[in-house]
C-alpha cells in the first residue's frame, strides 16, 4: 500500500438547493481511497453515504443537488470540476460502480448483452462481436456460470444473484481502477450475498483494483474492508482500519451501530434498538450535530413515523 | 404468446357479439326497411309480403346469421337513399378514410413523440412550459370548433389550404391536422411524463455509470421503455381518430366512412348504417387489439 | 386547513376552479339575466358583439347569443355532470364488485369492461343515435355506458392492489362481512381515484355532446345547444363569427376548466394514484 | 288609335319599372306594388315585356364592374375539366327512379323538348314537334340514326318506349297527372294522345325526369329493382356527357362523348360534340365552404352559394353572380287528419297571418327572395296578384281569428280549444335555410300562443313523414319543393287524388278539386289564366297549405368560364356550350 491515494475526497459538502429551501446533506467529508484496498462507508440509510458515492462520478440527481464545497481528487484530476465528457470516460473505465437493487438498476428492455456490449462500444471503438467476447468474459469474471445463455437474457429473467453479477460484470468490463459499490448485497439472500462478497475480494486480488463498499452491516465490513469510514446525518464522525474501529468505537454513533449488530452467540433478547431516527439536516441545531441519537419516543406520530412504524413491525 | 392467442380469440367472439348487438339495435329501432322501400300506398299485406320476402319476419338470430353469411359473400345490400350498392359505395370511403386517418395516426406519434420528448429533455424550460400548456389547451379545444378556425384562417383568410374537398396532398393538411390534434397533444403528455418517469429510473443511473452517452441513454434506453405506455395506449388513439372522423370528415366534406355514418344516420339509411358501423367497431377493435399485440412484441417480458 | 392552503397554492386547480364557478354562474343566472333565448327579432339578425341594444350580439333571427349560450350550458352541464355523476356512482360499485369477488364474475365484467372502454365515445353515441334517434338521449346513455366503464375499469385496478394490502388482509382474517370490508376498507380509498377521474369524463362528456349536437344528432332546435350554435353560426364565419365564438370559446372553457381541476387534483393526491390516474386519462 | 296609344304607354312604364327592378334599383316588394300602380298584374307586365323584346324573367348577371358580360364572346377553346360546386348531394342519376334532379342531368340526358331562355319550348332531342289545332295530339320528330352512348339505337320507337315506361314506372310520372292516354309510334314520329286540350301538357317532358335515356340498358341494369346498378355505376343517355364516376356525398364526373352529333336545340350556339373534356360536381353540403371554395379558385362554377356570401362574391372582380327567382317555394302543410288543429279556416288563416314572411326573407335569404301569400311566385306567368289581399302579417288579427275559432290563452299563454291544447309535432328537412325557417316560425307561431316542435330530419325521412297515411304523417312539415312550374305540380299538392303523396295536408275539398280539374281542362291562355286565378285565389283563402317565400336561384362562376348561362327556366345551366379561357 503506498501512501499516495487513488482517490482523495476532500472536504465535500453536498447542498440541496430550490423551491425556497437550501441546506447541505453532506457536509465537509473527507476520505480517502488507497489502490488495492476495499474501504468501507458505513451508515445507516439517510446518513449521505451513497449521495458521496454517487457524487465521486457526479450522479447525484442535479438539480436539485450541487456538490457546494471540497473536491474529489483522481488521478491529479478534480472530479468535481471536470466537463461532463471528461466525466464519462472516467465513468466505467475508470471508476464503475455497483447499485444496490439489481432488479431495478438493469433496463428491462434490453439484454445482459446489450448492456454490457453498450457499456463496451461506449469506450471503446470495437466491432460488436469484440464487444461481445468481452462482454462473455466479464460475465465469467463476475462468477456466472453460463454466460452464453445469460447473455441472451432480459433483466426480468435473471434472478436476484444473477442480475448483481451481471452488474459486476458491468462495472468490471472496462477493466477499473476503482470500484464503488452501493450496498450490493443488500437486496439479497444471505448465501448469495456471501458468494458476492468473495467475488469482489477476489476481483481485488486478481485484477488489484480499489473497492468502495457501502453498507450499513457491520458484518460485511468486518470480513471484507481493510479500512471503514462511518457517517452520520452528513459527516464523517469516525475512520480507521476496520479492526481498529470495530474493537474500540470511539463516537457514540458507532458504538450504537456495533451495539445493533445481532450475534450469533448472543441472546436475541440482548439485542439493542438504536432509538428514535436519523434527524433530517434540516432539523439539526446549527453548528452542531451531536444530538447524537435523539432518543426520540413519539413513534405513533407524524407520517415518517407510520412508515418506520410500518417498517419496524413484522 | 398463449395470453396473446386468447385475446386475439375473446376479441373475435366480443366482435361478433357486438355486432350482433348493433345489428339488433338497428333493426330492432323501427329501422324496418319497409317504410323506407315501400310507397306510403301500400296495403298492410303488401309489407307483409314484403317483410317475408326480405326475410325481416324471422328472429333476429336467423337474419343476422343471413346478414353475416351475404356479408362473407360480399353481398353488403343497397343504399336505401340512392340505391347504390355498398360494396362499390365503401371501397372509396374505405380508401378516403385510410388514407385520412393513417396520416393522423402518423401526426399524432409523429409529432407528438418528439415534441414530448423534447419537452422532456428541457423540462421546465420556456419550450416545455410552452408545449406543457399547448398541449393542455390542445385537449380542451373542441375539435369541430378547431376545423372552423383552421379554415377560417388558412382557406378563408389567408388562402393557402383548401377548406374541403379532395385533390393532391394540401387538401388532406387541414383534415389530418384537426382530426390529430387531441392525440398529439395527449401524446407529447404522455411521452413527456413517461420520460421523466424512466428518467428518473435506477437503470438510467446504471448507464450512466458505465460511461454511456447521454444521447445513447436518452435515445435508446429512455426512449425503449418511454414508449410501451404509448403503444398500450395506441389502441385508445386508433379509437379516438375513429370518433373525430365522424364528426372532421362531416366538416371538411371528406367523403370517407365517418361522412357517410353520419349522412346516412340522419337519412336513416340503415343498410349503410349498420355496414359502416361494423366497419368501424372492426376497427376500433382491431386497433386495439393491434395496440396489444405491438406491446406484447415491444415488451420482452410478455414477448418471451 | 393545510390542505386548503395546498390547494391554493396549486395553480392549475385554481384556474380551473375559477374558471369552472364563472361557467357555472353563468349557465344559472345566465338565462334568468339575458332573457328569452328563443326570442327572435329578425331585423336584427348577425349583430356583432358590442352592438348597443344587442351588446353580445345575435344570430341569424335576431336572437341573443348570451342569451342562447348560457342556456347551451345548462344543457352541457347537465348531460356532462348529471350522467358522469351516475356514471360514478354505478361505475365504482361494479368496479369495487370485479375488484373484490375476482374469480369468473370479474372475468366476464372485466372482459367487458375492456372492451367497451377501447370504444370512441362519439362512436357510441353516433351508433345509439342510429338505433334511438336523435337527441339528447342517445349522447346520454352514450355518456353514462362509457364513462361508468371508463370508472369501472380503473375502480377494478385500485380495488385488485388494495385488496392485496395488509389491512385488509387484516380485516378478513378478523372475520368482518365482505360488505363492512368493502365499504369501510376498500370503498374510501378508490373514491378520491374515482372522483378525480370523473372530472377527466365529465370533459369528455361536454365534448361529446357538444360534437353530437354539432353533426346534427344531439340536442335539436330550437334548443339552444353550444355545439349546435357552433355548427348553424360557422355559416357566417366572415359575417359575424361571434355566431360560431361564443359557444365555441365556453365549451373550450369548460373542458380546460374540468381538465385543470383533474390535474390539479391528481397532483394533491398521493402520488401512488397519479400514475393510475395518468394512463386512465390517456383516453 | 286611343287605346292602343293607352296600352303604348304601360308598357313602356311597365317596362321601365321591370328595368328599374333588374337593375336593382327598386326592390322586389316596390316592384310589385309598381305593378298593382300601373293596373296590371304582373303576368301581363311580363307578357308586355315579353312582346317589348324584353323579358321580366331574364337573368341578371353581375360583375364587380356592374356590367353584365357577354358570357359566350371569344373563339371556344376545346379541353379542361369544369370544377362546379354544388351545394346538394347528388341523386342518383337515374331520370325513373330518382326522385330529385342534379345539374350532371343536363350533361347525361337530353329530353325531347326544352325551354329557351325567353321560355318558349322548343326542341331538344326531337328534331321538331307540332301540336294539333284542337290541342289533342302532340307529334315528335325523331331525328334518324341517333345512338345512346353504349350505341343502342334511339329511333321513334325506343322513345316511345322511354317515354311510356317515365309514365308509368316513374314516382314523378305518376304525380305529374297530365291528362294523357298515352305515346304512340308513327313512322319517324312519337305521337302523344291526350285526353283533353291542356296547356301544361309539354312542361313535365322538359324536366330531368324526362331525360331519354336507352331503355334496354335500364332494363338490363335492373329496371325500378332498388338493387339496379343503373344510374349508380353507369348510365346511358344521349347528351354531350358520358358517365364517369359518382360517389355520393362527394363528387359526380363525366366524360365528353366524342360521338355526340349536336344538339338540335336552336339557341345552343356548339353545334358539335362539347368543348370541355369533363365535368366535375362536387359535393359543398357547407354552405360557408362554397364561397370559400370558389374565391379561392378551386371551383370554376358554384350553384347556390349561402345567401350570407353573396354580397362579397358580387365584389370579386374575378367572379360573375347570375341570380333568378326560383319557381319553387317554401310551404307549411297543415295535416287535416288533425282535425282539432287545423280543421277549420279560422285557425288557418289565424296561423298564416302569424308568419312575418319578408321578415324571414330579410333574415334568412338575405332579401334574396320574394314573400309568396299564394302557391305561385311572383314570377310564374300566371300569377295572379290579387292573393297578395290574404295572409299579411298582422298579430292583431292572427289572434283575432284564432278566437274566433275558439281558441283560448291559458295559464302560460298556450291556446287551448275543447281541452286541447294547440301543440304539435313538426318535421323539416336536415337543411340551413329551411331549418332556420323553421325555428323562426316556431318562435312566431309562439307570439299567438301556438307550439310547434320541428324535428329535423333528411329529406328521405322527412318525405317518408309527409307522405305517412291518416294519424301516421306528421300534424305539419316545412318542405321546399323543387320543380320549373308550379302550375302543374303544386295542383296536385291539394288535390283529393293525391292523399297521401304529394298531397301533404290531406286536403279534400270540392271547390278546389274543382279548381284543378277545370286547370287541367284549359285548353287556351284564357281559359288557363282564369282558372289558374281562381285556383290561386282559393288556395290563399282557404290554405290548404300556408305559403312562406320562395327564393332567388344563384348561379357563380370564374369570368374566365365562358357560356354557361343558367336561366330561369331551366333549373340548371346547358354544358355543351360551355368553354374556359385560361
Amino acid at each position: 500500500m503506498t501512501d499516495e491515494p487513488l482517490l482523495d475526497i476532500r472536504d465535500l459538502s453536498i447542498g440541496l438547493r430550490g423551491d425556497g429551501v437550501g441546506y447541505d446533506i453532506v457536509r465537509n467529508v473527507s476520505m480517502s481511497l488507497y489502490p488495492k484496498e476495499i474501504l468501507a462507508i458505513v451508515g445507516e440509510s439517510g446518513c449521505g453515504k451513497s449521495l458521496t458515492a454517487l457524487s465521486v462520478l457526479a450522479l447525484h440527481a442535479s438539480p436539485p443537488l450541487h456538490i457546494t464545497s471540497g473536491s474529489i481528487m483522481y488521478d491529479g484530476r478534480d472530479l468535481t470540476k471536470v466537463s461532463a465528457s471528461q466525466m464519462r470516460a472516467v465513468r466505467g473505465a475508470e471508476i464503475a460502480m455497483v447499485f444496490q437493487d439489481p432488479m431495478s438498476a438493469l433496463d428491462p428492455m434490453f439484454t445482459a448483452g446489450t448492456l454490457l456490449t453498450s457499456a463496451v462500444q461506449a469506450h471503446h471503438k470495437v466491432r460488436y462481436d469484440v464487444a461481445k467476447s468481452r462482454a462473455l468474459e466479464a460475465l465469467a469474471d463476475a462468477g456466472i456460470e453460463d454466460p452464453r445463455r445469460r447473455f441472451g437474457e432480459y433483466p426480468f429473467q435473471l434472478s436476484g444473484g444473477v442480475s448483481q453479477r451481471v452488474m459486476i460484470a458491468l462495472a468490471l468490463i472496462n477493466d477499473p481502477k476503482v470500484i464503488i459499490a452501493d450496498e450490493p448485497t443488500t437486496a439479497l439472500d444471505v448465501t448469495v450475498q456471501a458468494q458476492i462478497l468473495d467475488r469482489l475480494k477476489e476481483l481485488r486480488a486478481e485484477r488489484g483494483m480499489s473497492i468502495i463498499l457501502i453498507t450499513h452491516n457491520l458484518g460485511v465490513v468486518a470480513s471484507v474492508a481493510d479500512r471503514m469510514v462511518v457517517m452520520y446525518t452528513g459527516e464523517v464522525v469516525e475512520s480507521g482500519m476496520v479492526e481498529e474501529v470495530l474493537a474500540t468505537p470511539q463516537h457514540p454513533y458507532t458504538k450504537g451501530l456495533l451495539g445493533a449488530v445481532p450475534r450469533l452467540n448472543s441472546d436475541a433478547a440482548t439485542l439493542v434498538p438504536i432509538m428514535g431516527r436519523v434527524p433530517q439536516p434540516n432539523e439539526l441545531p446549527p453548528g452542531c450535530s451531536l444530538p447524537i441519537v435523539a432518543a426520540e419516543s413519539s413513534m405513533s406520530a407524524g407520517p415518517i413515523a407510520r412508515i418506520l412504524r410500518y417498517m419496524v413491525t413484522p | 404468446m398463449r395470453s396473446l392467442l386468447k385475446t386475439v380469440v375473446l376479441t373475435f367472439l366480443l366482435l361478433l357479439a357486438s355486432s350482433l348487438a348493433v345489428f339488433a339495435a338497428i333493426r330492432l329501432s323501427g329501422g324496418d326497411v319497409t317504410a323506407a322501400r315501400l310507397p306510403a300506398s301500400a296495403t298492410a299485406a303488401d309489407r307483409q309480403l314484403f317483410r317475408h320476402q326480405m326475410g325481416l319476419d324471422q328472429p333476429i338470430l336467423k337474419q343476422y346469421a343471413t346478414y353475416l353469411g351475404k356479408l362473407f359473400k360480399g353481398d353488403l345490400g343497397n343504399s336505401l337513399t340512392n340505391s347504390a350498392k355498398i360494396s362499390t359505395l365503401a371501397v372509396e370511403k374505405i380508401k378516403n378514410s385510410l388514407i385520412l386517418g393513417a396520416t393522423s395516426m402518423l401526426l399524432v406519434f409523429g409529432i407528438g413523440i418528439p415534441l414530448g420528448m423534447i419537452a422532456a429533455l428541457k423540462r421546465n424550460s420556456w419550450f416545455d412550459t410552452g408545449i406543457t400548456s399547448a398541449s393542455v389547451a390542445g385537449m380542451a379545444v373542441p375539435n369541430f370548433w378547431l376545423a372552423l378556425i383552421a379554415i377560417y384562417f388558412f382557406s378563408t383568410r389567408l388562402g393557402w389550404l383548401p377548406s374541403a374537398g379532395q385533390g393532391g396532398i394540401k387538401y388532406l393538411v387541414l383534415p389530418a391536422f384537426v382530426l390529430s390534434a387531441e392525440g398529439i397533444a395527449l401524446t407529447v403528455r404522455m411521452t413527456r411524463s413517461a420520460m421523466l418517469d424512466n428518467l428518473n429510473q435506477d437503470f438510467v443511473r446504471t448507464l450512466r455509470a458505465a460511461g454511456l452517452s447521454e444521447r445513447r441513454i436518452y435515445f435508446k434506453h429512455v426512449l425503449r421503455n418511454s414508449l410501451l405506455p404509448i403503444i398500450s395506449l395506441a389502441g385508445l388513439r386508433v379509437g379516438q381518430i375513429v370518433g373525430y372522423a365522424l364528426v372532421v370528415e362531416t366538416i371538411f366534406g371528406w367523403p370517407g366512412v365517418g361522412q357517410s355514418l353520419v349522412n346516412a344516420v340522419l337519412r336513416r339509411d340503415y343498410p349503410v348504417v349498420q355496414f359502416f358501423s361494423l366497419l368501424l367497431v372492426l376497427v376500433v377493435t382491431l386497433g386495439n387489439l393491434a395496440a396489444s399485440i405491438g406491446y406484447t412484441l415491444a415488451n420482452p417480458k410478455l414477448r418471451k | 386547513m393545510s390542505r386548503f392552503r395546498r390547494a391554493l397554492k396549486n395553480k392549475q386547480l385554481v384556474i380551473g376552479m375559477i374558471i369552472a364557478i364563472v361557467i357555472v354562474v353563468l349557465g344559472i343566472v345566465g338565462p334568468a339575466v339575458f332573457g328569452d333565448y328563443s326570442k327572435q327579432d329578425l331585423l336584427r339578425g348577425h349583430k356583432p358583439v358590442g352592438t348597443p341594444g344587442d351588446f353580445f350580439g345575435t344570430d341569424a333571427l335576431g336572437r341573443s347569443l348570451a342569451a342562447r349560450a348560457t342556456y347551451g350550458i345548462r344543457i352541457s352541464l347537465f348531460v356532462a355532470i348529471s350522467v358522469t355523476g351516475l356514471a360514478m356512482v354505478v361505475g365504482t360499485i361494479i368496479g369495487l364488485i370485479a375488484g373484490y369477488v375476482k374469480g369468473l364474475v370479474d372475468g366476464v365484467i372485466s372482459l367487458l369492461i375492456d372492451f367497451i372502454w377501447g370504444f370512441p365515445l362519439i362512436l357510441v353515441a353516433v351508433l345509439a343515435a342510429a338505433s334511438i334517434g336523435s337527441g339528447l338521449l342517445p349522447v346520454i346513455l352514450a355518456v353514462g355506458l362509457v364513462n361508468t366503464v371508463a370508472i369501472a375499469r380503473v375502480v377494478r385496478g385500485e380495488v385488485l392492489g388494495i385488496s392485496e394490502k395488509d389491512f385488509v388482509v387484516a380485516a378478513k382474517a378478523g372475520g368482518y362481512s365482505t360488505m363492512r370490508i368493502l365499504t369501510k376498507h376498500v370503498a374510501p380509498n378508490v373514491i378520491p381515484v374515482a372522483l378525480v377521474l370523473s372530472s377527466y369524463y365529465v370533459a369528455v362528456a361536454i365534448i361529446a355532446e357538444a360534437a353530437l349536437s354539432f353533426v346534427g344528432l344531439g340536442a335539436q332546435a330550437p334548443l339552444p345547444s353550444l355545439g349546435q350554435m357552433v355548427s348553424e353560426g360557422r355559416n357566417y364565419m366572415r359575417l359575424n363569427h361571434w355566431e360560431s365564438t361564443i359557444p365555441g370559446v365556453i365549451i373550450f372553457a369548460m373542458v380546460l376548466s374540468v381538465s385543470l381541476i383533474g390535474d390539479g387534483l391528481r397532483d394533491l393526491l398521493d402520488p401512488r394514484l397519479r400514475t393510475a390516474l395518468e394512463r386512465a386519462r390517456a383516453k | 288609335m286611343g287605346s292602343q296609344h293607352h296600352q303604348d304607354d304601360a308598357v313602356r312604364a311597365a317596362s321601365d319599372l321591370v328595368d328599374s327592378y333588374q337593375n336593382g334599383r327598386i326592390s322586389r316588394r316596390q316592384f310589385g306594388k309598381g305593378l298593382i300602380g300601373l293596373g296590371i298584374g304582373a303576368t301581363a307586365a311580363s307578357v308586355i315585356v315579353v312582346a317589348c323584346g324584353g323579358s321580366s324573367s331574364k337573368t341578371k348577371a353581375t360583375t364587380a364592374a356592374g356590367a353584365t358580360e357577354n358570357t359566350t364572346a371569344g373563339t371556344p377553346k376545346v379541353g379542361g375539366t369544369l370544377r362546379e360546386g354544388y351545394n346538394r348531394d347528388i341523386s342518383k342519376l337515374d331520370p325513373i327512379t330518382t326522385n330529385w334532379y342534379d345539374p350532371a342531368f343536363s350533361a347525361i340526358y337530353e329530353t325531347i323538348v326544352t325551354d329557351d331562355p325567353d321560355g318558349k319550348t322548343v326542341a331538344q332531342f326531337a328534331k321538331s314537334f307540332t301540336v294539333s289545332a284542337d290541342g289533342l295530339t302532340y307529334t315528335f320528330e325523331i331525328p334518324e340514326g341517333r345512338v345512346s352512348h353504349s350505341g343502342g339505337v334511339m329511333g321513334a320507337k325506343q322513345i316511345a318506349e322511354v317515354l311510356t315506361t317515365i309514365k308509368e314506372k316513374s314516382f314523378i310520372g305518376g304525380v305529374s297527372t297530365v291528362p294523357m292516354d298515352g305515346y304512340s309510334v308513327d313512322g319517324n314520329n312519337v305521337v302523344l294522345k291526350m285526353k283533353n286540350a291542356w296547356l301544361g301538357a309539354l312542361n313535365p317532358h322538359k324536366t330531368g325526369y324526362w331525360g331519354l335515356l336507352n331503355i334496354d340498358t335500364w332494363n338490363k341494369a335492373g329496371g325500378t329493382d332498388p338493387k339496379s346498378t343503373y344510374g349508380t355505376a353507369s348510365t346511358d343517355g344521349t347528351g354531350p356527357f358520358t358517365f364517369g364516376e359518382w360517389v355520393p356525398g362527394s363528387h359526380c364526373l363525366v366524360n365528353r362523348w366524342d360521338k355526340y352529333p349536336g344538339s338540335n336545340t336552336p339557341y345552343i350556339t356548339n353545334k358539335g360534340k362539347a368543348y370541355l373534356d369533363a365535368i366535375r360536381w362536387n359535393v359543398i353540403t357547407e354552405a360557408g365552404q362554397r364561397a370559400t371554395q370558389i374565391e379561392g379558385g378551386e371551383l370554376d362554377t358554384l350553384i347556390g352559394p349561402s345567401y350570407a356570401d353573396l354580397e362579397r362574391l358580387k365584389g370579386n372582380k374575378k367572379l360573375t353572380v347570375i341570380q333568378h327567382p326560383e319557381w319553387s317555394g317554401f310551404q307549411l302543410s297543415m295535416n287535416r287528419d288533425y282535425p282539432e288543429y287545423f280543421g277549420d279556416v279560422e285557425t288557418r288563416q289565424g296561423l298564416s297571418h302569424a308568419i312575418n314572411r319578408q321578415g324571414l326573407v330579410d333574415a334568412i335569404l338575405f332579401g334574396n327572395g320574394d314573400a309568396t301569400y299564394g302557391p305561385f311566385p311572383k314570377t310564374d306567368r300566371q300569377y295572379e296578384p290579387k292573393v297578395e289581399q290574404f295572409n299579411q302579417f298582422d298579430i292583431a288579427k292572427a289572434k283575432d281569428l284564432l278566437a274566433k275559432a275558439g281558441w283560448t290563452a291559458g295559464s302560460d299563454g298556450v291556446l287551448t280549444r275543447n281541452g286541447k291544447r294547440f301543440e304539435f309535432a313538426a318535421v323539416v328537412e336536415d337543411e340551413t335555410v329551411q331549418k332556420l325557417i323553421a325555428e323562426a316560425v316556431t318562435q312566431q307561431f309562439k307570439e299567438v300562443g301556438v307550439v310547434s316542435k320541428f324535428e329535423v330530419v333528411d329529406r328521405a325521412v322527412a318525405f317518408e313523414k309527409e307522405s305517412g297515411a291518416g294519424q301516421k304523417a306528421a300534424p305539419m312539415s316545412l318542405f321546399f319543393w323543387l320543380w320549373p312550374v308550379p302550375l302543374d305540380i303544386l295542383v296536385i299538392f291539394s288535390s283529393s287524388e293525391t292523399i297521401p303523396v304529394p298531397n301533404f295536408s290531406h286536403v279534400k275539398d270540392d271547390k278546389i278539386d274543382a279548381a284543378v280539374a277545370e286547370w287541367r281542362k284549359s285548353g287556351t291562355p284564357d281559359a288557363a289564366q282564369a282558372a289558374s286565378s281562381n285556383f290561386q285565389l282559393l288556395w290563399a283563402e282557404t290554405l290548404p297549405y300556408i305559403p312562406l317565400m320562395n327564393q332567388y336561384a344563384t348561379f357563380v362562376h370564374q369570368n374566365y368560364v365562358k357560356g354557361w348561362q343558367p336561366f330561369v327556366w331551366l333549373l340548371y345551366p346547358v354544358y355543351n356550350d360551355v368553354w374556359m379561357d385560361k
